[in-house]
């Protein structure tokens, strides 16, 4: 498999502190990813990082291939990386098709209109209402739609189930699979550990800024007692 | 409250009720119609899915945000219209969920800012700074419960996350509160932190009363009298941890449907 | 909660202040040494009109140095107290001490005033409401009678300080205004290094942490802009009399302008760079008063590098430096 | 004479008039200060010397090229905005990471410098710009005799802040500017070049600025110190209308302008500073200003 | 002792060099000056004479800061120009004290030779008395009898309007009112509209520089005049007419202390100023340059540069040049000379660049100007 993200003794600081202390991960094409660990541990940070929100960083980040260290952010997305935030980043003073709208379209693959919102037609009934105005997981929708109309290669996403109801994690889930049928890679934090084992190829376990475990979805019974003293699960 | 006042004879005494508490952001209801009693001497949890809106309910307690619907009384005072800092001087103190040190004062000047207002000497500006040595006593004595002692002289943004939460519920002692509310004091603490805060909170809770938001559920079966879960502003179930652990729809909601 | 006035990485640091080291001390004798006999070699006038420019950015560094609050309004106490200073010298034939005493109470209570309307904001707007607050100021000084307008009280009389000693003689007018200069930078001092100061500083580093410590974070804001515009003023009343003179230049918002401008060179949150600040400001327009090339372009130019390049100031650069650091001045960041 | 509050109603509408005309003024400035804040959380102390730029360039292009109002009206914004956009880029985008505070220092500095410049090398007095003969003359409204040139500022200036509003709230590039003022560096992490977008936004604040000064070259003379008073009033006018709307930057601007014109009807010793006394009742009201959102 | 104190005469020409009466004196007056020493021979007793100047910004703080650290540190002898009353009288104060000798041509307010007169301080060009005596009595005669004035906000404005106002009701007329506005106005309108409402039939603008030139601009523009209403430009000099424009001047009554187009020898001397500063000079320029030459005699006579002497020769000399005709300095120290009353010629009856004014009458110079005993001033006995 050929790998797309190879990321090497990345660290990071939010102004004095000190967050992410070496993280090293591989992605491989096509794969599904998923990080696991505490709050706090710097899951978030490792993502925001990758994507180059936080500049306050050492270490490696190659991505296809490219070094992306001193890429601008705003070339990150395209260089094929999209990025679905935790706290979903609608905006508030645009309609839901607007939000949509917003991201440029940075490959040919992406998604239609029509097939967007023929994924969620929630989003379709509602697109000329204001952002905000949309539940909880309406907007966790808008935020994952939003990026497949980019034709990202790699999407990297926040915990996309944080207080979701369970029907529509669901949805979500097999969202993403239909995706990765489609050949796309995707990173995934989550803290719903049923969730994550469903649909992740791969794991990491997060602790105090670092990567401390590794293990294909298949080791999972095996690695119980561990992610029991890490995650207290 | 009429209500707050009327207690079971065998339950320790309310210090803080709120009654109908409800927070409305533009059209988003953060809090809804919540009714919480804290009791002295008790560890209260307040638990839930996040964006349940539990910092909206610690912020509406300590007044930092103004309620919109609902009444709040803190040692049978109605406080729902007081300021904040009124509020802390009543003997209600807050911790915050990101660290609140004050990064660029040594460890020990951080509790003393702390232990200047209960000791009145906070408004003298025709007092040299010496004066305020005689705190340094009891700042030591706190810092040596937290076990800080030996960064006395560091500057606290110099200090690790989980010091800084030790840090600040230092500093948040210092002012010997009477409610004492901590957001998730764990977040973020190496395993011999917790055990440290979690003897230091129980501690603590025999004479005042302790309200806190926290994921660690170890912790919450551990120290917590009594758990409150909150769901999109909500309160979705109330007890002690046991039944509240057993609740099926507190599983679903929060906890999911493995082990804790 | 807003944060504006005191996020971490980029208000210069609190100074050494606290611990006063030997070099310290040593320096600040021989500064004092230095401006007793500084009327031998220099004109006695310049030298007043800097201790007043410097007592005055000093003021204002109280404010902006150590509660973070930066107030585009100060000329409003400086000029204010000028006016009140040189009415009640002139027209009610006040002695110089009650008069100057007189301005610094007026400037008080201007700052009770503007400071309890601008405290409500933080960050830029407290910047924008404290100036155009003192340009409403100057709109009333500008028609107020007793201000006379675009004439200024002119004339002041020096008077007799405490009824005895001749302040138009040109030297007991320099050591009065230094006697002024040097009660006034201990009034500060102290104000800085004590109970009341801690928590200003505390307030300064985390303002939603000091209010839920149970501190007014409004009433100590108010009490640090009412200290600092009563020194302002006492800085501006006696700049009255060694001028015999009040005008609206002195409460123009450009006056508000040269004193950040002042302590931004200097080195905002030190104590003694605002000193530093206003003595090259003021040797400035001192050479350049009677040239062709405008003070205000220099002005502008020496505000955009100092924001650009040294947010330190001359006395934060140097605190920083390793000449600054071996003399055993620490400046943290 | 028809009286109304004991006013001749003739002093009373036409100084209402001149209230709305100024009232223009304000509104255009308080735009673009709205747009720059917006986006970049600045607050453009150059504002007013930008103004004045404005109104300077079209005095040059007419004096060196011969370049009349009309086409004034639409290059000196350009020349200005291309400046104010290399300042952006060169200078102030360096102090987005530190307390805004420099900002306004910095703009504060900028303002003193091109005012300095132009009063180095133009003298403090004001320069005649005549109102361009299509527009020359007046018409007789009955209760006032209405100067045709100042009926059109207040008609252009009315379709500049609706157009500015129009091209924010109804354009793609509108909704990222939008956008990028609630969330930048997400907006960026989409792939939009937001630092292009802050440069074009203060160039497009600073040309907005500029036009307003070709606007008030006829009326009020070019002067190198024509905007450094008026600037205070418009911080004013922006702390009253509160830094969130871009509509309630406009209605303020006209609203205060008509007010501070009636004021000189029924008080005129208080027209200088009946904005800012309204300024100080507002905050004590309402913190976040009339319009603000934060609070 | 040296007759002349530290070996050379020096003369700081203090004014406004770059607001609203720039063009008024500013840099021009400089170079009159500079002509009247270069004219004189360069040196006086034997010693060079140095011409030094600032820019004062109208500003009286500014005025008497640099005033003071002339005549402290720099030997500064004498201090002329002054333009703007404000600053005349703060400078006047401080020459007296300082005793030093002060000559304005710039400023207007009488009360520089009335209440607060000095023994060294001389007024050289114009004042407000003439002015509202030329102008404000030419427009009282056409009939204008009702007046509202637009009055600049200090010591000039008090005292040009008061005078006026005096000369108006003296005449027959009345004052209908009043408004006060800043230095350095630009917009008018509101101004103008009160004016206009009050229906007065001249409108008295008691101000002077670019805020008379703006008020007369909107005037045009708000159809004041257009609506019969006269406007009294009671202080206007060639400058300002040049800055407005004959088109916009036109017709307006303006009374000046010398026209360049009265006769051979102020041709002569407006020619030669022209070639140094590409401009005709107005009053206040051709009065700095009298004033300089004047007070270069007076030393000369006196033998000394000492300030008592120097100032007795300025008093007891006749002054006789291009300039004044027929000049004597009273003992308040007002030079009383002959003033003209001049009207702004239509843009086709130029005959030549510059060439502006028609002259309507001249106004002798004990009509114009308040006699001496009758001043105010406390050293008239
Ligand atoms: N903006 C910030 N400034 C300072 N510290 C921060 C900031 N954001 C996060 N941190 C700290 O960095 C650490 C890592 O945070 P991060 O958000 O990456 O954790 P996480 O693993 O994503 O946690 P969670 O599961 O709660 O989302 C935490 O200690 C957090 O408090
Ligand atoms: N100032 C605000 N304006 C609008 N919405 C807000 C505001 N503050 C909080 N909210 C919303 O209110 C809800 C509750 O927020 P709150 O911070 O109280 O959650 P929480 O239970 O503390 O969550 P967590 O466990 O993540 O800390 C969230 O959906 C949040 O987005
Ligand atoms: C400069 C002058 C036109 C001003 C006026 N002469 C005065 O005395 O103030
Ligand atoms: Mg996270
Ligand atoms: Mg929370």
């Amino acid at each position: 498999m050929k790998t797309l993200l190879q990321v090497t003794g990345l660290n990071a600081w939010y102004g004095e502190s000190h967050v992410l202390h070496g993280v090293d991960m591989t992605v491989g094409e096509g794969e599904m990813i998923t990080i696991l660990g505490r709050n706090g541990v710097g899951k978030t940070t490792t993502l925001r990082t990758i994507m180059g929100i936080l500049r306050e960083r050492k270490g490696q980040i190659i991505f296809d291939g490219k070094d992306m260290m001193d890429v601008p952010l705003h070339r990150t997305a395209h260089a094929g990386i999209g990025f679905v935030p935790e706290e979903r980043g609608i905006f508030a003073t645009l309609t839901v098709e607007e939000n949509l709208m917003l991201p440029p379209v940075v490959a040919g693959n992406g998604m239609s209109l029509d097939e967007i919102y023929d994924l969620f037609p929630n989003l379709q009934e509602r697109r000329h209402s204001p952002g905000t105005k949309l539940s909880g997981g309406e907007q966790q929708m808008l935020a994952i739609a939003r990026i497949l109309r980019t034709g990202v290669r790699l999407l990297i996403l926040d915990e996309p189930t944080e207080g979701l109801a369970p029907v529509i994690v669901q949805r979500i889930g097999e969202v993403l699979r239909k995706l990765k049928d489609r050949g796309m890679t995707v990173l995934l934090v989550e803290q719903n550990f049923r969730f994550a084992s469903r649909v992740a190829d791969r794991f990491y376990l997060m602790d105090h800024g670092q990567m401390v475990a590794d293990f294909p979805v298949g080791e999972l019974p095996e690695r119980m007692d561990m992610l029991h003293s890490v995650l207290g699960v | 409250m009429a209500q707050a006042a009327v207690q079971p004879h065998n339950e320790p005494r309310v210090v803080l009720s709120a009654r109908g508490l409800t927070k409305i952001f533009g059209a988003f209801a953060a809090v809804k119609d919540v009714d919480l009693d804290v009791r002295h001497a008790q560890v209260h949890a307040l638990i839930g899915p996040n964006g349940a809106g539990k910092t909206t309910v610690f912020n509406l307690l300590t007044k930092f945000l103004q309620p919109s619907a609902g009444s709040i009384n803190l040692l049978g005072t109605d406080i729902t219209r007081t300021a904040p800092d009124k509020v802390a001087r009543m003997g209600l103190v807050r911790s915050f969920q990101i660290s609140a040190v004050f990064p660029h004062l040594t460890v020990l000047d951080n509790v003393r800012v702390a232990l200047q207002r209960p000791n009145h000497l906070a408004t003298q500006f025709w007092l040299p700074m010496a004066s305020l040595n005689r705190l340094n006593e009891r700042a030591e004595e706190l810092l040596s419960a937290v076990g800080l002692s030996n960064e006395r002289n560091a500057l606290a943004a110099d200090l690790s996350y989980g010091r800084k939460r030790v840090l600040e519920i230092a500093t948040t002692l210092a002012l010997d509160p009477k409610v004492l509310l901590l957001d998730e004091p764990m977040a973020g603490m190496g395993q011999e932190d917790i055990g440290n805060v979690s003897s230091i909170i129980r501690e603590v809770a025999k004479q005042r009363a302790v309200l806190m938001v926290e994921h660690n559920l170890s912790v919450v079966a551990d120290i917590c009298h009594h758990v409150t879960v909150l769901q999109r502003g909500e309160i979705l179930a109330e007890g002690d941890y046991a039944t509240v652990s057993q609740d099926p729809r507190v599983r679903t909601a929060y906890m999911g449907t493995e082990e804790a | 909660m807003s944060h504006v006035a005191h996020s971490t990485n980029s208000k210069p640091a609190a100074e050494p202040g606290v611990k006063i080291t030997t070099s310290a001390t040593i320096f600040l004798l021989a500064g004092l040494a230095l401006l007793v006999v500084a009327p031998l070699f220099f004109y006695p006038i310049f030298l007043m009109k800097l201790l007043c420019f410097a007592l005055f950015a000093c003021a204002f560094n109280l404010l902006l140095g150590y509660t973070g609050l930066l107030s585009f309004g100060h000329a409003t106490f400086f000029g204010g107290a000028a006016y009140f200073t040189a009415h009640a010298a002139k027209v009610w034939g006040w002695t110089p001490e009650l008069a100057v005493l007189l301005g610094v109470v007026g400037a008080a209570l201007l700052g009770l005033v503007m400071g309890f309307v601008a405290i409500r904001r933080q960050g830029i707007y407290f910047a924008m409401i404290t100036l155009a607050l003192s340009q409403m100021f100057f709109f009333f000084c500008l028609q107020a009678g007793f201000t006379q307008g675009e004439d200024g009280i002119q004339q002041v009389p020096r008077g007799y300080l405490l009824g005895f000693i001749d302040l138009s003689v040109s030297t007991n007018m320099y050591y009065f205004v230094l006697g002024v200069f040097v009660i006034g930078l201990v009034i500060i001092w102290r104000f800085i290094n004590s109970p009341f100061g801690m928590i200003l500083k505390s307030i300064r580093e985390n303002e939603a942490r000091a209010t839920s410590l149970g501190y007014s974070v409004a009433h100590y804001k108010l009490g640090a802009f009412v200290m600092s515009a009563a020194l302002a003023g006492l800085a501006g009343g006696v700049k009255s009399l060694v001028f015999q003179f009040a005008t609206l230049t002195d409460v123009a918002w450009q006056m508000s302008g040269e004193v950040i401008l002042m302590t931004l060179l200097g080195g905002i949150g030190t104590l003694i760079g605002p000193i530093f600040g206003a003595g090259l400001v003021v040797t400035l327009q001192n050479y350049l008063a009677t040239s062709d090339f405008p003070v205000t372009i220099i002005t502008g130019v020496v505000f955009m590098v100092c924001v650009l390049l040294f947010r330190r100031g001359i006395i934060g650069e140097f605190y920083a430096s390793r000449v600054g650091r071996w003399l055993g001045f620490e400046h943290r960041h | 004479m028809t009286m109304i509050f004991g006013i001749p109603i003739q002093a009373f509408l036409g100084q209402l008039l001149i209230g709305l005309i100024n009232g223009s003024f304000y509104a255009l400035l308080s735009l673009g200060l709205a747009v720059i804040f917006g986006l970049l959380r600045v607050i453009n102390f150059a504002h007013g010397a930008q103004y004045m730029l404005g109104a300077f360039v079209a005095l040059l292009l007419l004096q060196y090229f011969g370049i009349n109002y009309w086409l004034a009206l639409i290059v000196a914004p350009v020349i200005v905005g291309v400046l104010g956009a290399i300042i952006e880029r060169t200078m102030l985008s360096r102090l987005y990471k530190l307390d805004h505070l420099y900002g306004l220092l910095f703009t504060f500095g900028l303002a003193l410098t091109i005012e300095g410049t132009f009063r180095y090398l133009y003298g403090a007095a004001g320069q005649p710009y005549s109102v361009p003969s299509a527009l020359a003359g007046g018409t007789n409204l009955g209760f006032m005799f209405l100067p045709i040139y100042r009926g059109w500022v207040v008609v252009i200036s009315l379709i500049a802040c609706i157009g500015t509003w129009l091209l924010i709230e109804k354009t793609k590039l509108g909704s990222y500017l939008r956008a990028a003022t609630e969330n930048a560096v997400l907006v960026q992490a989409f792939g939009v070049n937001v630092p292009l977008l802050l440069t074009f936004t203060y160039g497009f604040g600073a040309a907005l600025a500029a036009f307003a000064g070709v606007l008030a070259a006829p009326i009020y003379q070019v002067s190198p110190l024509m905007g450094s008073n008026l600037i205070i009033v418009v911080f004013a006018v922006v702390v009253v209308g509160g830094m969130g709307s871009i509509m309630g930057a406009i209605i303020t601007g006209y609203m205060l302008g008509i007010t501070e014109g009636l004021t000189k009807v029924f008080y005129p010793e208080a027209s200088n500073i009946v904005i800012f006394v309204i300024m100080a009742i507002v905050l004590l009201i309402r913190p976040a200003g009339l319009f603000g959102r934060d609070a | 002792q040296d007759a002349v104190s530290d070996g050379k005469v020096k003369i700081g020409i203090l004014n406004d060099q770059s607001g609203v009466y720039a063009d008024f004196g500013g840099k021009s007056s400089v170079e009159a000056a500079k002509m009247a020493v270069e004219d004189f021979g360069g040196t006086v007793l034997d010693m060079p004479i140095e011409i030094v100047d600032a820019d004062h910004q109208n500003k009286p703080d500014i005025a008497s800061n640099i005033a003071r650290q002339w005549y402290d540190t720099e030997q500064v002898d004498a201090i002329m120009e002054l333009t703007t009353s404000s600053v005349a009288l703060a400078v006047q104060a401080l020459s007296r004290e300082k005793k030093k000798i002060d000559i304005v041509t710039g400023a207007a307010t009488t009360d520089l030779t009335g209440k607060q007169c000095s023994p060294y301080g001389f007024h050289w060009a114009y004042d407000t008395h003439a002015l509202a005596v030329g102008t404000g009595g030419a427009l009282v005669k056409q009939g204008g009898d009702s007046w509202f004035f637009l009055t600049a906000d200090y010591a000039f404005g008090y005292s040009l309007e008061e005078q006026t106002s005096e000369f108006v009701k003296s005449a027959g007329g009345n004052v209908v009112g009043s408004v006060r506005h800043p230095l350095a106005t630009n917009d008018f309108s509101s101004f103008l509209l009160q004016a206009q409402s009050s229906g007065a039939k001249v409108i008295g603008l008691a101000n002077a520089g670019l805020d008379t030139a703006n008020a007369i601009k909107q005037a045009a523009e708000f159809g004041i005049t257009a609506g019969g209403q006269n406007l009294a430009a009671l202080l206007f000099t060639l400058a300002e007419v040049h800055g407005l424009g004959v088109e916009a001047a036109q017709g307006l009554t303006l009374t000046e202390g010398y026209y360049w187009n009265l006769d051979e020898q102020s041709r002569e001397f407006g020619k030669r100023f022209f070639e140094r500063t590409g401009s005709m000079p107005n009053m206040v320029h051709a009065g700095t340059y009298s004033a300089v030459m004047q007070y270069l005699k007076a030393i000369k006579q006196a033998g000394t540069d000492e300030t008592e002497a120097v100032a007795k020769a300025l008093h007891e000399m006749p002054v006789d040049d291009f300039f004044a005709r027929n000049g004597k300095v009273g003992a308040n120290g007002r030079m009383i000379h002959d003033m003209y009353l001049l009207q702004v010629k239509k843009p086709g009856e130029s005959d030549e660049p510059w060439d502006y004014f028609n002259v309507l009458s001249t106004i002798p110079g004990d009509e114009a100007y308040i006699d001496p005993a009758k001043s105010g001033c406390e050293l008239v006995q």
